[in-house]
């Protein structure tokens, strides 16, 4: 053991200088930075650094300067619960705001909630259903039922069509987020009144989707929604034009299509598809501050392997950071309490709009918005970075235009 | 749920599928199967030659499968200068069986690194003509974004297998697994023809990672899904033999796809996995091993 | 270290784990002791099949999962007690290494390997299509009130996780010290000659696997309770492989020590570079470490430190 | 007095390759018996069978009265059949005195005290003059200690029948007289002995009675100055 | 066109262990020279020397061809093959898994042997007629006769000057012995081979014998200059049977 203590006492060293030095706000989080959700960590870490600066030349919070103490989880939810204690005991953060993706979001739950901190939350779903803690906001506008809010949009839609469809095949891959959205997207399917004829799960690591849209195809369903990650997504899009799926609605919670390099090289095959969205560059989005600091990000992420548009993510871990500075510039304090009294008391103005927080953190009001690609190019990225592209068809006080129907001529 | 035209697609697939898989598993069929070297960073190598393939075509607008094939020289080296390493530190130790795994173990973590480090994280893809679009005979369709793999890989096992049966070097290759004293007999040295093979071993993963980013997008970490695969098609191939890896990828392609479409995608692994145990279990020596 | 020296060094390392947990409040300190301890045991579970007998598994993964999920079945059903929960994860996985045991009756060297990872494909399908527990998305397991005399939950985890380390390395430093152990070693040397001297080849491997499987098992019975959200992509994990076949090979496989050795240093540096450099860095750590080792001394540490002795001597 | 070893019409194939056939062999206790043959004839195959290495696919073989036919090795071994091998396998990642603990405590069945079994191996050991070397590693041994390694290990388990396979192969003359002498001792503390060996004037010196096997068969029983003469046997060896 | 080989005090061994003790001799252009004796003596230790397997400790081997004179114990067995020597090694070593003409085929590795290699595949096929009969079968698959056809056949690919064969009677029926061992004289002759056979049957090997060496215990211990020598000699049986 005394290896261990060792290493222990080598890692406050390394620290001491840190920990010694309070002058600055430190806010610490973990972040996915290498591992599977990489892509999205990084994407996020850009936008939280620009909001860093944004407010250090404004001269800080509270007259302080901001600073980040973060480490890198690797996606690897084991790493998550030494992190934070290490951020909260060690580093003496003052503030915390998490990690991107449930996985990795809760397994600091319970640290975070000893430590009572008030905890912002990037696109966790539905993770503080089992714990209900009451200092937990999330940013990701998936609204109070987030599993039902998910998808109700994609079937609201379905159901307004005339002729109305009548069939559903749901399908997803097997993990955390698809699988959440597949039962979402059921329970809505059920309501609306839709036939489930297919309704089945594939292993991420699938390589080629054309048996599984061909097996959808073969029960002939009206609508076809898809819970995916981003390679699958891709391969999903390509199979059903291959196979040349006859459904009228396709699309739904798959991830990915919000990333630029993927739009880019699916090009045409996306037209039509309904996907869910949060931002996109249409008229009726262009929230105060958006524009300006997408023209930060896009300039940041260049060279460094993430989206280059950053439509998807990054606003929204721009929102969570600046909703978590105004807390502390109004309340004059770093006292959790009164900031999480903030929080739930307000409605904050932030480069994704305004947001309300409602039951168990998440979003008063849900607004996923319901997008469809529309006169996509081939091969080119720029046509993603303006409006007419992705068209929000749902929900009305969003909405840039009317869903075509249906998905396939 | 059955019907014939279902049936049809989901073998046609299937085997098309199984091509693109004996393309990922020929490389380990010559190294592992016929070398016997562990190599379990091939899948990493291929994941090498998407990113190489990703390149070329962002950058120059290249034909990803031409990019793929004129990268093999350059993997070739690469790969004789691991195998000169490799030797050098446990073959000729006698050191290969755990430490030379764990080896190819910690190549495959730097190889991956080296990717993240230099080009991020983001998925990557490329476009080609073919890989949009399908072509449709009767019922069964065959998109060209499986078929253009299958036909590459194909052409890539069957140049492969003329090379191993047709030529002295090829020849040498088989040979020096079985009997290395016989083959120094021959005249032949045969760590010269071991690092050959690896070569072209590794030479293979340049092709493999084109057709693998013309299927579908790629970041430097998917590498690893094919690990198990592809070794277990070499298995079942019954070690080295080209045809038996073949009838291997193309079997496991159309058993994965026939899960797929009739009973549910998600046991398609277990399926494909199950099979490997079970041979493994009661016939090691592979379906097709002679 | 004959005699009463062990089990005296581990009564004080007890004693001062608790003596710890009493001192110290700093939570951080167990966190990061509990993932290094959980590498411990993976690693000197590992090492009983890969070093003392020889046979490569790479479903290391799988039977640290297989256990985590036991204990997940079981709290679905009712409160289990972690004590319960470590015993029955250790159960499950024995049981499912002493299958794995009668693979090596006709599979060797890298058969076998591959056979344990097509092994863990299945077992991680199996999990994912399992809704009970969660399936492929996962479930949220809440970490109780109840923590004994301790301070926090943490602690109380570390402390756990502090017994099944010492109990596993005693274990097997009892193992290789013992006449199984030297069975294991005539049988990872020559299988044939091993049997010929009256080795019952088959009952030890058996022996091996299953002693292999409870403990990675026991390893990850409390693991819903440590992140308290478990899916099997995460459970599953490659880097949970890595580590175990990483660590005894830097730290030497052929002593005990060495995966203790290689588990401590390789663990403990994974967490400082996750707190301090915090990059892509971390994994080509592992990578490095590993390719250098085993090129440049593949007996490890203890191999290294062993070799410098008999010089001296 | 009764056999120790009985075997019957062994026949042992290897694919369309027939190693054994018929193969018909007494071997009574305390004897000293050398299996002689050219290369090829089935020499090794047999005392595998015998020590279960392999399985035969015709006939039985028993051990003091006990059809041993189906036992996996290590039982044989326990029961009192130890063998050498003819390429030493020591188990190199142990010490030479590790070595001999493996058959003492397997097949033995020392299961007495941890010191015991210690003091019994330095016994054995010195008995084959290989104490000073105790506790090297025994992979670094010499190829004269490594046979005597093989043949103390052999000695370990408390065998009633010891199967010395090729022990001399590549010893000199003298090396070959120290061996010989250690079988000799051993004989004389009651082990019985089967000896195979190429060097023909050992297999002389050491048996009582010498078994010749050319091509999977039996072809000449008989003491060593009956063999040689023996017409058969010249024909074996000097060809026809 | 003249070839010698000349082993000069060869000593050599595995690890500690000494097989060959200070042998020599001699072998002229032509010659069928029989080395005899039983098993574990030392034969194929002398045969790897010659074929740069085994590096002795002492000694000298010198093949002269055409003048040249090339010391084999500074050369690697590829530059031995070269230089036009051939091995059928005991126990054959056949690549079991590849067939009877790939087999063949791999003895042409050389390159001076690739050039004839149609002329030497049928020549091959001729005197083997069931190697043909058999080309495409696994050569692992095939009778132990047919086996040690196909191993000096295999040696004959590569177009050698000095064929050097080990135990070729070793797990042959006694029928299959005498006509391997005409096979080797009647090649012998048709290609002008010199042929050094490392024989345990001592009749069989000097029927086709100009004359032969007797090696025990890693020692030269009778130089029969002539097959008469050897035939008239009881030494033999002593040497042989150790009495």
């Amino acid at each position: 053991m005394k290896l261990v203590r060792v290493s222990i006492a080598l890692a406050t060293a390394a620290f001491a200088g840190l920990a010694g030095a309070a002058e600055p706000i430190k806010i610490g989080f973990s972040m996915a930075l290498t591992g599977a959700l990489a892509g999205a960590g990084k994407g996020a870490l850009i936008a939280m650094e620009i909001w860093r600066d944004d407010v250090n030349k404004k001269g800080g919070l509270l007259g302080r300067q901001v600073e980040f103490v973060y480490y890198d989880d690797a996606t690897q939810p084991a790493k998550v619960p030494p992190i934070y204690t290490k951020l909260l005991n060690v580093d003496k953060v003052d503030l915390v705001v998490s990690s991107y993706g449930t996985n990795e979001i809760v397994p600091a739950m319970p640290i975070v909630m000893r430590s009572k901190m008030v905890f912002p939350s990037l696109f966790g779903l539905a993770a503080n259903e089992e714990f209900k803690y009451d200092r937990y906001f999330q940013i990701m506008p998936a609204g109070p039922e987030p599993k039902l809010d998910w998808s109700r949009g994609f079937f609201e839609l379905a159901a307004q069509q005339k002729p109305k469809p009548q069939t559903v095949a749901i399908v997803a891959a097997d993990a955390e987020f698809a699988l959440n959205a597949a039962a979402g997207a059921r329970e809505n399917a059920k309501k609306m009144g839709f036939k489930i004829v297919y309704d089945k799960t594939y292993p991420p690591a699938t390589t080629d989707f054309t048996p599984i849209v061909r097996a959808i195809q073969a029960t002939g369903p009206d609508i076809v929604y898809v819970g995916s990650y981003p390679p699958d997504s891709v391969g999903m899009v390509k199979a059903a034009n291959e196979v040349g799926l006859k459904a009228k609605m396709f699309g739904g919670g798959m991830v990915g299509l919000q990333f630029a390099a993927i739009q880019k090289n699916l090009g045409p095959l996306l037209n039509n598809v309904v996907n869910y969205d949060f931002w996109v560059p249409e008229p009726t989005l262009n929230f105060p501050g958006v524009k300006e600091f997408l023209a930060k990000y896009q300039e940041a992420a260049k060279g460094k392997g993430v989206d280059p548009l950053g439509h998807y993510l990054p606003p929204f871990a721009y929102a969570y950071m600046q909703i978590l500075g105004d807390a502390v510039q109004a309340t004059k304090s770093l006292d959790q309490a009164k900031i999480a009294d903030y929080f739930r008391k307000n409605t904050h103005d932030t480069v994704v709009g305004k947001v309300q927080f409602g039951k168990n953190g998440e979003w008063a009001t849900s607004r996923v918005l319901m997008v469809q690609f529309r006169d996509v190019q081939p091969d080119n990225l720029e046509q993603f970075a303006g409006p007419g592209k992705r068209v929000v068809v749902y929900p009305k006080a969003w909405k840039s235009g009317d869903p075509v129907f249906p998905y396939k001529q | 749920m059955f019907s014939a035209d279902l049936f049809a697609n989901a073998v046609v697939s299937g085997l098309l599928l199984g091509g693109f898989y004996a393309a990922v598993a020929i490389g380990l069929a010559i190294v592992f199967g016929q070398l016997d070297i562990v190599n379990i960073a091939h899948p990493a190598f291929i994941i090498a030659g998407s990113y190489t393939a990703y390149i070329f075509n962002s950058t120059f607008g290249f034909d990803p499968v031409l990019v793929g094939v004129a990268a093999m020289p350059v993997f070739f080296a690469v790969g004789v200068a691991i195998y000169r390493i490799y030797y050098a530190a446990f073959e000729r130790t006698g050191q290969e069986s755990l430490s030379g795994l764990a080896f190819f173990f910690g190549l495959m973590f730097i190889i991956e690194v080296s990717l993240i480090l230099v080009y991020g994280v983001d998925y990557r893809l490329v476009s080609a003509g073919y890989a949009t679009g399908a072509l449709s005979i009767g019922f069964v369709d065959l998109p060209g974004r499986m078929l253009v793999p299958f036909l590459v890989a194909l052409a890539l096992t069957g140049l492969i297998w003329l090379y191993l049966s047709r030529t002295f070097m090829g020849r040498a290759i088989q040979a020096v697994a079985q009997d290395r004293g016989a083959l120094q007999l021959m005249g032949a040295d045969p760590i010269r023809i071991k690092q050959w093979a690896f070569g072209i071993g590794i030479a293979t993963a340049a092709v493999a990672g084109a057709l693998l980013i013309i299927i579908g997008p790629v970041e430097p970490s998917v590498g690893r899904q094919y690990i198990g695969r592809a070794f277990a098609i070499v298995v079942l191939g019954g070690m080295g033999s080209i045809q038996g890896m073949l009838i291997a990828a193309l079997l496991l392609g159309v058993v994965e796809n026939m899960v797929a479409t009739f009973y549910g995608p998600s046991w398609a692994p277990a399926v494909s996995f199950g099979i490997l145990l079970l041979t493994l279990a009661f016939r090691p020596a592979g379906l097709f091993g002679r | 270290m004959r005699g009463w020296g062990f089990p005296a060094a581990c009564a004080a390392v007890v004693v001062a784990g608790l003596a710890f947990t009493e001192l110290a409040d700093n939570p951080y300190y167990f966190n990061a002791a509990y993932v290094i301890l959980q590498a411990l045991i993976m690693a000197v579970a590992w090492n009983i099949l890969g070093g003392f007998t020889g046979y490569v598994n790479f479903g290391s993964a799988a039977f640290f999962a297989v256990g985590a999920y036991t204990s997940i079945a079981l709290l679905k059903a009712a409160a289990v007690p972690l004590p319960l929960l470590i015993l029955a994860a250790a159960l499950v996985c024995g049981l499912i290494g002493l299958g794995v045991g009668y693979l090596t009756l006709r599979l060797k060297g890298v058969y076998f390997a591959i056979a344990t990872l097509a092994m863990g494909i299945v077992l991680e399908t199996l999990i994912n299509n399992w809704s009970y527990v969660g399936g492929a998305k996962g479930t949220a397991i809440l970490t109780p009130d109840k923590h004994l005399w301790f301070d926090s939950y943490s602690e109380m985890l570390f402390m756990v996780m502090l017994l099944l380390a010492l109990g596993s390395v005693a274990v097997s430093r009892t193992l290789s010290s013992s006449r199984l152990g030297r069975g294991l070693a005539a049988i990872r040397d020559d299988e044939v000659a091993a049997e010929c001297s009256g080795v019952p080849t088959l009952r030890l491997k058996l022996v091996s696997t299953t002693v292999m499987g409870a403990m990675m098992g026991a390893a990850g019975a409390p693991y819903p309770y440590f992140v308290s959200y478990v899916d099997p992509l995460s459970a599953f994990n490659l880097f949970i492989a890595v580590n175990s076949i990483a660590m005894p090979m830097i730290g030497g496989t052929a002593h005990w020590a060495g995966p203790v050795v290689g588990a401590l240093l390789v663990g403990s540096a994974q967490e400082v570079i996750t707190v301090t450099i915090s990059s892509e860095l971390n994994v080509l750590l592992v990578g490095i470490m590993l390719v250098l080792f085993i090129t440049l001394a593949p007996q490890g540490i203890v191999g290294l430190v062993r070799k410098h002795w008999k010089k001296r001597a | 007095m009764s056999a120790l070893l009985q075997v019957a019409g062994l026949a042992k194939r290897f694919g369309g390759f027939t190693a054994l056939e018929g193969i018909a062999l007494d071997v009574a206790p305390g004897e000293r018996l050398g299996l002689i043959g050219p290369n090829g004839s089935g020499k090794t195959t047999l005392i595998n069978c015998i020590s279960g290495a392999l399985y035969n696919d015709e006939g039985r073989i028993a051990f003091e009265g006990r059809d041993i036919t189906r036992l996996p090795p290590f039982q044989r071994a326990r029961l009192g059949i130890a063998r050498s091998f003819q390429i030493p396998k020591p188990f190199r990642s142990l010490t030479v005195l590790d070595n001999l603990r493996v058959p003492l405590e397997y097949a033995a069945r020392t299961r007495s005290a941890h010191r015991r079994a210690e003091d019994e191996a330095m016994r054995v050991l010195e008995s084959m003059g290989l104490a000073a070397r105790a506790h090297q590693d025994s992979a670094g041994l010499t190829q004269v200690d490594m046979r005597k390694l093989e043949l103390a290990r052999a000695m370990a388990a408390h065998p009633r029948l010891l199967i010395s396979d090729e022990a001399m192969a590549g010893l000199s003359g003298a090396e070959v007289d120290e061996v010989l002498e250690i079988l000799f001792k051993l004989n004389a503390a009651g082990i019985t002995i089967i000896m195979i060996e190429h060097i023909m004037q050992a297999v002389m010196r050491f048996s009582q009675r010498v078994v010749c096997l050319d091509a999977g068969r039996i072809i000449c029983e008989g003491t060593p100055e009956q063999t040689v003469a023996n017409a058969d046997v010249q024909r074996a060896y000097l060809g026809a | 066109m003249a070839l010698s080989l000349e082993i000069r005090g060869v000593e050599a061994g595995y690890g500690a262990v000494r097989a060959l003790h200070g042998v020599s001799l001699d072998i002229r252009d032509t010659e069928t020279v029989a080395l005899l004796g039983t098993n574990g003596n030392g034969k194929s230790t002398l045969m790897k020397c010659v074929m740069g397997m085994v590096r002795p400790t002492q000694g000298s081997i010198v093949l002269g061809l055409d003048g040249a004179q090339h010391d084999l114990t500074r050369l690697s067995t590829e530059q031995i093959v070269n230089l036009g020597v051939a091995l059928v090694p005991e126990g054959r070593r056949l690549f079991p898994k590849l067939t009877v003409q790939e087999n063949l085929l791999l003895g042409a590795f050389r390159p001076l042997a690739r050039g004839a290699i149609a002329k030497n595949l049928a020549f091959c096929y001729e005197a083997f007629p069931v190697l043909q009969e058999r080309r495409r079968q696994l050569a692992g698959s095939m009778s132990g006769g047919q086996q040690q056809m196909l191993a000096i056949a295999r040696a004959l690919m590569s177009a050698p000057r000095l064929l050097l064969v080990d135990e070729p009677s070793v797990g042959l029926a006694p029928i299959l012995v005498s006509s391997t061992v005409s096979k080797i004289k009647e090649l012998k002759e048709r290609y002008g081979l010199t042929v050094l056979m490392a024989e345990q049957n001592f009749h069989q090997a000097i029927r086709i014998a100009d004359r032969g060496y007797i090696i025990v215990h890693g020692e030269i211990v009778f130089d029969g200059r002539s097959v008469a020598e050897l035939e008239q000699n009881d030494l033999v049986k002593r040497y042989y049977l150790g009495t």
